[in-house]
This record gives structure tokens, C-alpha cells and sequence, in this order.
């Protein structure tokens, strides 16, 4: 661990746009510098609320895209759900206003060395990492395929640019609102079996990950996943954000999803201890 | 008053620190993550995750909830047991030339002696941190802290096992109807320094589960919200053991508010939650409350230390 | 759930509100100066200032101080003493339909008992609200809630002396060990109802002067910030004394903040500090929790009393 | 009491410019109807530090003038010094940008009913409500003189249009940086003796105004003057803003400077007791 977060920087940055997509926004933040060591996978925690905030702690949002040309150097993307107090107050930042981010944090997602055939699973706003990732993957020479899903139509991200770096979308809504209704985990075992499939990598409600990881447990299939758990500090000093793991021995460690995460193998994670008392060790 | 004749360092007990800023206990895990963001031996010392003598999981997510000004967590004392402990995380400190403080924690009064006896030969240790703030598995799960007689038989236990080796800083709970009562009696029993305060109980309700938020049900209560209990606490300890170095924290989160513990009485102040909010709070605190010292023409952290406790003019 | 048939009335003891909101004592002085706002027949009642024997000046100034999420005051019980109140504040309340609780305060066990006597006549009072948070005169200035003693004895002088006639509500002071210990004690002296929580003992440093900052050096917090360790006193009394009703309060500021007090264990919600941010606070709060209460399926506001205590499916 | 704050309300107003005037920031509100019952004396209270605020209560300036007229309907100016986190947060707020506030409220300085020979004194801010003040003596047929006092020149706040609106204007700096070297209470004990002052009005720092209270307690000169405590309400409900005024029986009662000031008679004030315990009445 001791080289995570090395490149991490607490800046103030400018917001350059602000645009509502669905029910989300797309915020695009100046960042500088620090998108050199920016990877798919990796979030920021923003300071929500102002200078004199009764909300003291910082809010963790997934690096959506990272761009260092352009006019204005080194940009970051990120896509907010207005879900509560901190949330909310970031979708309503107007274009130019400061915000005070520390970032790159937490693990990025493992590039293949190899050209594989790579299935990107996104919940809601959990597509945001996808498509920077599916840009990194393609250039490694995989097939990448992408579903993503959600309840309805207004929480699909899916910006049309995104399309371009994938080999095939396919879309998800419970409410049958756009593409399929139904789950993202419909058609997996499908492809799985048709051995279409060597790394998912997905990122989502914890719920779809441990679907995911059910469906790939007794499978060759590699699942890398992107959790979300509660975090207090984003940078591994609090203890707040664990997620329960089997470690090789079969017995249980709390690993912490900012710094042991967020991307974990989805296959060592103990879903089904997730939020109950673990016990001892 | 010049910058560089300022004596920025502080003591507790036997114990000597370059500057008067340390981390809280449970807030900078082992010490390493900070060290992404600032270097470990610019700070006083560095206070440890409450250690215990086995392995411990803690409780289940979710462990935090923000509240006001504030926030709760419900860690439950989650670490790798003390062998670990002392085997990768002291030796780490020591090499980064941090100086370390190490809180322990014990489910029963032998546990205290057994964790200070392996504290005992360990090269590098500034002090002990006893944190009595967790429930006595031996006697109804009482928190020793808000009982004098478990409190005492804690920090006899330690005193007898350390022998002066070490000094003793006893961290104190403010959940209890007489604070300045505990602290003599751990004082008497033997503690060199407190620690004050640790979290108050708190809970919150989710109002969509309308259940407790937190895994744990309730948590400890951290952040600017409780500091004027935790000034309030200082104040009282002080006046009342004005003899007695105090680790003073709760919601620091500028050199302010350093400054305002010192000024009730504090030797030295930690900083836990601001970090969470600020990966450089602790600098910025120690930075921001050097200049205050200056600026209000002290010559040492000493000086100021209890200042807000001298006869005043108009209330003699 | 329609709007029409939901029950909001609430009861504290034998007296009947039409909705479950509350003044604070000591937050709406004695009610006249928020009905420029809003007509005090519209809240459950309003809970006037205790009250004490004689006039009283209170504490010098500075009596307030701003903290994070919070406040701190030392008022001092500052009032025209039981006479001149009975005389002019009770009837205006009266005549302007609030619905009134009485907060009486005593320096000694007698003065209780002398304060409850002179309302057990008086026309147009609910309820009685005992404030057992100030400093016993007789007993070395210890706080009667801090004290179990003491509570039980001005508790017992209290109901000696109105023996049914108005409900007795008891004001606790979360500044205790274990506050589930003392609301029993006074239950069992014979308190009706018990009103949870009153302010914590907070100080604030002046860093200019490096004096405290308040006239009464120390001060009681209030405010958003305190909510979880009033949360928490909530739900342990309830956990422990489930059918003795409780007005819960300590930092409500909205309808979702006064739902989680019922949620644990509240039958009733005061609203002070809060007053003073939005002078129509007790009308938003009133009807932001009556909203919610219907939009989670409630069809009163006796079925969410004390709901997070059900068993849940994960932790049984 | 029971009329006091009949007419004070809530509103969301705008801000329709915010100027810096010397260390002070001159600032105008769109607040409508309210305009109509603001009287010279009365003040505002202003929530501040936005939405999620840690700072929970409002904070009271006094209306320095309204009009009803012009463009925007009824407006309100204040003149605010930067002096804590609330009233800086307050300065930096932009054009355009809203304000919860309630107002009017307190106590308005009286007016004579006879033309009267007024002196009105203003100490740093305390110069803000005295302008309006004059318009209105001097519409009653009133001879205004005005007095202003402050450390130095950039803490005089004498805005050109309210010049015209007195007889004579004195400026006093306690460093000399601009009129007189000295302190506004200096000329008080010739102009008195002379005759040349029936009733004064004043505003500023508590020793000023106590000062003045000393200089005016065997003349026959009414004091009216506007008191500053701390505030935690505003509107008379938490009894944090008292001060010892002495009864017509010699006792003293403890009052409310929101409800019962902040305009009180200088002469009525116990000065010698202010901050100290004022023990039994
Ligand atoms: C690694 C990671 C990446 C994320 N990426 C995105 C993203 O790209 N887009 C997006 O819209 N959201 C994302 N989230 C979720 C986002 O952090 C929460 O929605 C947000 O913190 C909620 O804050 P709030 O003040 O709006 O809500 P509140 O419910 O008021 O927050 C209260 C407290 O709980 C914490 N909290 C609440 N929900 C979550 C949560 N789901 N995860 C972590 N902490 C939480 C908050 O940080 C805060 O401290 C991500 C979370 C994590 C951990
Ligand atoms: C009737 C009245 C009229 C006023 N008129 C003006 C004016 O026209 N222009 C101007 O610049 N200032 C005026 N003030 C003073 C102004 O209210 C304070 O400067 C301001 O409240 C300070 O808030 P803060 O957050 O900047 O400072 P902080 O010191 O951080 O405030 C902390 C707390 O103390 C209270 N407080 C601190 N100082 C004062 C004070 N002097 N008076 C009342 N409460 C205080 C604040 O309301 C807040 O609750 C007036 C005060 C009163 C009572
Ligand atoms: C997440 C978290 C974990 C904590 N763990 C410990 C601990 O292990 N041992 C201990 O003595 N105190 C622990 N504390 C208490 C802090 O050391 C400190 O006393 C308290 O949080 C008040 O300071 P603060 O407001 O600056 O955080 C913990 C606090 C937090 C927020
Ligand atoms: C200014 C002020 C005065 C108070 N006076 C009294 C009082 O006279 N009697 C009493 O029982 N409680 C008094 N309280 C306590 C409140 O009634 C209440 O218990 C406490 O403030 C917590 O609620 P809140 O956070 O909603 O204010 C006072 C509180 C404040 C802020
Ligand atoms: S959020 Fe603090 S350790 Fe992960
Ligand atoms: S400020 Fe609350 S009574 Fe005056």
C-alpha cells in the first residue's frame, strides 16, 4: 500500500462546465497537473458546502475522464447523482466556482497485458469510469464490450463519444424505459458460457457486483469490481470504509475500500458478510 | 518575540516533543498514509490506532454517519492485535523518525498489563496511551472510563507493569457526570498524563430504514460539534490538577483551536477528524498555532499553557 | 394514508396536544414575541421559560457564544420569578389559546415544591415541566439531574404536592454516566413523562482576550450539533422505559430531524435553538414531520413512536 | 412590547450591489414591501454562510436607508465591517445572490414632534443608520449637526449625499488621518454648555455611547441611543442581548437590546454594570 496515493494532491480547481445529462451532471473540473497520474478506476474526494460547511467530510466521486490537452491543461470529468445534502450542493456549483479536491485516490483498475476479450458493466452513474477505461483497453488491443443498466432511462449514462471506444452497447432498464427491460445480469451466463468473456470489470450498486461475482464464482471468468462503501477520510485513515475479503487461507480480513480499493477481485470479496457482524478473524 | 527563539516543544510526563500537534488516536491509522502528504517528524508524534492483544474485525459497515459539524463511527477497535502491531507498523514509524505514542486497549484489566509488558522493551516509543474508553468485558460492559473503579485498576495495572519506563497517558471519556472526579482518581492510580476527551455516545437514525444508521447502533460523537465540551473538559481538569499535563483534543481544527485548548489547559493538542477533511490538518494546525503563540508575544507552548485560568480584572 | 384521517395529537402523561411540537424552554421566552410570527395556537404548546421563585437578573454578558453547528448559553435563569408570571404571562397564553407547559425551576428541594403549589390552581396549564438542570443550592451547587438523590427528592416533593392534578414532565441533563439509571429514579419518584435533553456544559475561549468568553465562564450547548447525543438519550431511555412517554429535543431543525426523535422514542418534539436561526421553525418543522410521517405510512404519530426499536431481519 | 416586530417578516431578498467603502462594504438589497415600515434605528437580521451553514444563527445590522422608489421597488442599504466569519461571508457575497433576512426590527430612534436642535454621533459603522435619521429630523423642520468618529480614515463611512442632509458635519480620527485629531465626545461639553444641542442621537461602540451617557447625565439633554450586544435571536426570544437599565424605583431590570433597543435612553442605562454580574434586582 505504501504506494497508493503517492501522487495524490489536495488542489483547488475551477469548474469549466456544468451540464445536466438524465438525471445526473456532468461537471468538468481544471485540475493541472495532477490528471498525469489519473487512471480509470481511481475517484476524488471533493469539499462540499462551502467555507463555512457544517458537512465536514469529503465526498467521493469516480474520475469519469481525464484529458491533459486542450485549452485549458489538464481536466477531469466526473458524473454526480444529486443524492443528498454534499451531492446536491456539487450539482449546483456554477462554472467558474473553486473546488477543493484531493486526487488520484484509491486503486485503479488492472490493464491486461495481453489483448482480452473485456465485458465493461455499468450500474447508473457506475458507467462513468467505463468508457475511459474501454479508450485504455482498446489501445492494449481488446475486444471491449459494454452493457449498462439501470431502473430507467434518465439514469443511463451514456454520452455518444463514449460509444465510439466500445465494440458493442448494449443497454438495461428494469422499466423497459430504453433498450432491454430487464437486469444487466440477464444475459451473462449466456456469454460466459459461449466463452465470450475473459475480465468483467464493472462498477455499479453493490447489489449488481455480488450478482456479478455469484455468476462468475465458479467460472475462469476474471471480475474486477469498483466498490462503494461509506468513506469518512477517502485516503485510509479512518477505518470507516471496509469491505469484508477472504483472504487465501479462507479466513476473513476488512480491507478498506479507499486504499485496498475501490477496485477489488470481485471473487475474494465476502458478499454475503457485507454490513453483518464478522467476527473474529 | 523572533520565530527562532519561539520554544515550540512540549512535554507529557517524561516525554519530550518537538512541537505541540499529534495525531488522535484512531485517525491516522498506523501512521503511513499520512505520510503521503506531509513527513511523519514534523508533527510532535504520531498517536497510534488503539491496539488490543488479538486480531480484531470490528464492527459491521456502516461504520460512519456525518452529522452537524460532526461525525459518528463505529470502528470497534478494528487492527491487526499488538504482535502484528509491533512487528510491522512501530518499526515503520521509528524508520520515518516519527515519534510514536501508542494507544492500547484491553477487554479486561489483565489485558492492559499484558499489552503495557509488551510495550515495555520496544525501542522508539515516546509514551503509552491508555485508552479506557472501551467496554470491560469482565464487568457488564461497562466502559471503564465512566466507572472510577475499573479506571484505577487499569491504570494500576499498567503503572506496575511500566515502573516509570514509560509515560502514561490515560485518555479520559467525557460521558460521565463528574470528569475532573475520574481524573484524580487515575492520576492518584498512577497516570502521568490525560488524554481528553474521547467521543460522546451519539446515534443516528436513518429516516428511510427508520433503524439506526450505524452497524454498531450508536457511535462515538467526533468533530468541531463537541469541542466546546472538550474545552470545558480541559478547563475543569486543569483547574482541578494544574499540575497534571493534559493531550488535549475534540475537534481542532485550526491553530484556533489549538490555541483555545492550550489556553484552558492543554500541553499539547491532537487532531483526529480534521484530518479526514484535510489531509494536511495537522500542519496547517501547527503551522496556523505557532503564529498565534508569536503573535500574542509568548515565548514557549509552556507559557501559554492554562493561561485562560489567570485572575482576571473585572472577574477577580 | 390521507391527509384528513392522520392522527397527529400526541400525549405526554394524562394531557392532550392536537400536534406533537414544542416550544423549548428558555427559547421562546414566554411565547409573546413568536407570535409575531406565527399563532401559537397552531403548535402542540408552548413550553415557557422556567420560572423561579423570585426575579432574577441572570448572568452577566457576553451570555452567548456561536460554535460549530451549535451554540452556547448562560443565561442564568433569568425571569420576573412565579408570582408576576403567574400574573401576566400564563393569561396572555391563555387568552391567545396556546396550549401552555409551566417550566419551574428551584435552587432548593423546597423551592420545587413551593413553585408546584402555586400552579396547582391556576386555569389553562397542560402540564408541569420539572427543570432539575440547575445547580442545587443546598447540596454544594451539584446539578439535582446530576445527582440521583437529589432528583429523587425534588421529584417526590413535586408530586407530593400536585398528586394528579397536572402531569409532571422531568427535564434531564445528558451530562450523566448513565442517564437511563436517573430517568428511572425519577420515574419511580413520580414523573409522568421525562423531557430529554437539555443543554451540554460547553465552554468557548476567547483568543483575543484569552479569557472565557461568557459572563458564566461556562455555558450549555445547544444546537444541530448535539442531536446525536439527544438521539441517543432517546433511544436508550425508551430502550429502557418504553411506556413512560418522552419530549424529545436537542438540535431539531427540521421535520426530518423531529422524526427521528419519535422514530426513537419521542412522543413529542421541542424545537429551541433553532428559533432563533428561522423564526418560523416550529411551523416548518410542524409541517415537514406531519409530511413525512404520512408519506412513510403512518396513520398517527403514536404508531412511529419508538420505531427504530423493532427487530430488524438483518441484525434480529 | 406587544407591537414591537408587529411588522417584521422573513424575506428572501437580492443583492443589487455590494461596494467597498473604505473598510466597510456598502451593500444593497432588493427587499420589497418591508421598506414601508423600516424606521432610522431599526435593524436587520441576516442568515449567513449559505445553505449548509455550521454558523447557525443570524446576525443584526442596523438599516442604514430604504427607499421605495427607483427601479427595483422597496431596497435597503447596510454598511458592514468585515469583522468574523458571518459579516466577511456577508461581504463576499455577489450581485445577484440571495439573502434570508428578517426585518424591521427593534426599537427606532424617537422622533421629536417640535423642532428640535439635534446632534447626531456616529462611531465607525455607527454612522450608517444616522443619515436616514437626519432626512427625517430635518423634514420635521430640525436643525442636524452631525458628528463622526472613528480610529482612522478608512473606519469614517460619511457618504457624500448624506453630507447634504445635515447642517454641519465634524469628522474626528483618533490617529489624525482625516478632521480632527481626537475623539467625537471632545467638542460634547462646549456644545452643551452653549446650548446648542437638545437632544442627542447616537450610535457606535458601547464606550462611546457610555461616554456620551457620562458627559449628557446632569444636562438636560435627551441621549437616544443605539446599543450593540451580542445577539444569538434578534427577536426577543433567547434573553442573550440584555443590559442593566435602571427602573424609575432605582432597581435594575435586565432588557432585551433586540426588543427593548436597540434605541434606549442613554440616560436609563446602567453603564457601570454592563458584563458585570448585576446580582439580585
Ligand atoms: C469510490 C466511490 C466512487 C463514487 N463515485 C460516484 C460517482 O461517480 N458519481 C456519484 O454520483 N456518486 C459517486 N459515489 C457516491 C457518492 O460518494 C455519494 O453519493 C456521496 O458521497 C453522497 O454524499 P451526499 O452528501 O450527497 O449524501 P449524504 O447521504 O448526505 O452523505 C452523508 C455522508 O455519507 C457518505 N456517503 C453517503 N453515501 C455514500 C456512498 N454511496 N458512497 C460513499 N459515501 C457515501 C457521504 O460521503 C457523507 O459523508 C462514489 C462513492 C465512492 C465511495
Ligand atoms: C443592533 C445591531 C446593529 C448592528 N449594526 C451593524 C452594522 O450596521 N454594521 C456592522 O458592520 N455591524 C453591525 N453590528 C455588529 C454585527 O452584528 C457583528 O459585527 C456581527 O454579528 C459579527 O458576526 P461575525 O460572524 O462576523 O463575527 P463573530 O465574532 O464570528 O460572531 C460570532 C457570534 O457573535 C455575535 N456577535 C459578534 N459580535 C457582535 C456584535 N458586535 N453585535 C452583535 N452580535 C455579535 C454574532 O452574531 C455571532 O452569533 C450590529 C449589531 C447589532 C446588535
Ligand atoms: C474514526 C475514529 C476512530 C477512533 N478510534 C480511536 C481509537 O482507536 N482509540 C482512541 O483512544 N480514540 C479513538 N478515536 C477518538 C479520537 O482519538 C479523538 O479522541 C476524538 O475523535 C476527538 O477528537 P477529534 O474531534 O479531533 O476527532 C477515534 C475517532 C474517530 C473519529
Ligand atoms: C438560550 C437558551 C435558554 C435556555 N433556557 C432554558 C430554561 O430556562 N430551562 C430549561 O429547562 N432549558 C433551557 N434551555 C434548554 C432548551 O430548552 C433545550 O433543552 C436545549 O437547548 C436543547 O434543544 P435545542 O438544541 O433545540 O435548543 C435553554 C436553551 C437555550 C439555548
Ligand atoms: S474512508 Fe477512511 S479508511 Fe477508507
Ligand atoms: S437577541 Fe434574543 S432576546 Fe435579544
Amino acid at each position: 500500500m505504501s504506494s497508493i496515493n503517492r501522487h495524490s494532491q489536495q488542489v483547488v480547481a475551477t469548474i469549466l462546465s456544468n451540464k445536466r445529462v438524465g438525471q445526473y451532471h456532468q461537471i468538468l473540473i481544471n485540475v493541472g497537473e495532477i490528471v498525469k497520474h489519473c487512471k480509470p478506476g481511481n475517484f476524488v474526494a471533493i469539499k462540499v458546502g462551502g467555507d463555512h460547511s457544517s458537512l465536514i467530510l469529503r465526498r467521493a466521486f469516480a474520475i469519469s475522464r481525464v484529458s491533459d490537452r486542450g485549452e485549458y491543461g489538464g481536466t477531469m470529468e466526473l458524473i454526480v447523482a444529486p443524492h443528498g445534502s454534499g451531492s446536491r450542493w456539487l450539482c449546483t456549483q456554477e462554472v467558474g466556482s473553486s473546488l477543493d479536491l484531493v486526487a488520484p485516490l484509491g486503486t485503479p483498475f488492472g490493464i491486461p497485458t495481453e489483448p482480452v476479450q473485456a465485458l465493461l458493466i455499468g450500474g447508473g452513474y457506475g458507467s462513468a469510469p467505463l468508457f475511459g477505461l474501454a479508450e485504455v483497453l482498446k489501445a492494449r488491443g481488446c475486444r471491449v464490450d459494454m452493457i449498462l443498466g439501470a431502473s430507467t432511462v434518465a439514469k443511463i449514462y451514456a454520452p455518444i463519444e463514449g460509444k465510439r471506444s466500445v465494440n458493442s452497447l448494449k443497454i438495461y432498464t428494469e422499466d423497459g424505459s430504453t433498450g432491454e427491460m430487464g437486469k444487466v445480469t440477464d444475459p451473462l451466463p449466456s456469454l460466459i458460457s459461449e466463452g465470450a468473456v475473459d475480465v468483467i470489470y464493472s462498477c455499479g450498486p453493490m447489489g449488481m457486483l455480488q450478482a456479478i461475482s455469484g455468476i462468475t464464482s465458479n467460472t475462469d471468468v476474471v471480475h474486477q469490481c469498483a466498490v462503494e462503501e461509506s468513506m469518512a477520510c477517502g485516503v485510509g485513515i479512518c477505518m470507516t470504509c471496509v469491505l469484508p475479503v477472504r483472504k487465501s487461507d479462507g479466513s476473513i480480513a476488512m480491507l478498506r475500500s479507499c486504499i485496498d480499493g475501490p477496485v477489488m477481485d470481485g471473487s475474494s470479496v465476502a458478499w454475503e458478510l457485507v454490513g453483518k457482524n464478522a467476527m473474529t478473524p | 518575540m523572533r520565530e527562532s527563539s519561539f520554544d515550540f516543544s512540549t512535554t507529557l510526563g517524561s516525554a519530550w516533543f518537538p512541537a505541540p500537534v499529534f495525531t488522535a488516536s484512531g485517525c491516522a491509522s498506523s501512521g503511513r498514509e499520512l505520510s503521503q502528504f506531509f513527513p511523519l517528524d514534523e508533527i510532535g508524534a504520531v498517536v497510534t490506532k488503539s491496539v488490543m492483544l488479538k486480531e480484531r474485525l470490528g464492527r459491521p459497515t456502516p461504520r460512519m454517519a456525518e452529522t452537524p459539524s460532526g461525525m459518528l463511527n463505529s470502528i470497534g477497535l478494528q487492527g491487526p492485535g499488538i504482535d502484528a502491531f509491533l512487528a510491522k507498523d512501530v518499526p515503520w514509524l521509528v524508520e520515518n523518525k516519527a515519534r510514536v505514542i501508542v494507544s492500547i486497549a484491553g477487554e479486561t484489566v489483565d489485558e492492559y498489563g499484558v499489552l503495557a509488558r509488551r510495550l515495555r522493551s520496544v525501542p522508539g516509543i515516546s509514551a503509552v496511551e491508555v485508552n479506557i474508553s472501551c467496554p470491560n468485558v469482565d464487568n457488564r460492559g461497562l466502559v471503564f472510563a465512566c466507572d472510577p473503579e475499573s479506571a484505577k485498576a487499569v491504570v494500576e495495572s499498567v503503572r506496575r507493569t511500566l515502573a516509570g519506563d514509560l509515560p502514561i497517558i490515560v485518555k479520559l471519556s467525557p460521558d460521565v457526570t463528574n470528569i475532573a472526579s475520574i481524573a484524580r482518581v487515575v492520576v492518584d492510580a498512577g497516570a502521568d498524563a490525560l488524554a481528553l476527551i474521547n467521543t460522546l455516545l451519539g446515534m443516528v437514525i436513518n429516516t428511510d430504514t427508520m433503524f439506526p444508521h450505524l452497524g454498531g447502533k450508536t457511535g462515538g460523537l467526533s468533530g468541531p460539534a463537541i469541542r466546546p465540551v472538550a474545552v470545558r473538559a480541559i478547563f475543569q481538569v486543569h483547574e482541578a490538577l494544574p499540575k497534571v499535563p493534559i493531550l488535549g483534543m475534540g475537534g481542532v481544527r485550526t491553530g484556533r483551536d489549538a490555541f483555545e485548548m492550550i489556553l484552558a489547559g492543554a500541553s499539547g493538542v491532537s487532531v483526529g477528524t480534521a484530518s479526514f477533511g484535510n489531509p494536511t490538518a495537522l500542519i496547517d494546525v501547527q503551522n496556523e498555532l505557532k503564529q498565534l503563540l508569536i503573535s500574542k508575544g509568548f515565548n514557549s507552548v509552556q507559557e501559554a499553557v492554562g493561561f485562560a485560568h489567570r485572575p482576571s480584572k473585572a472577574n477577580p
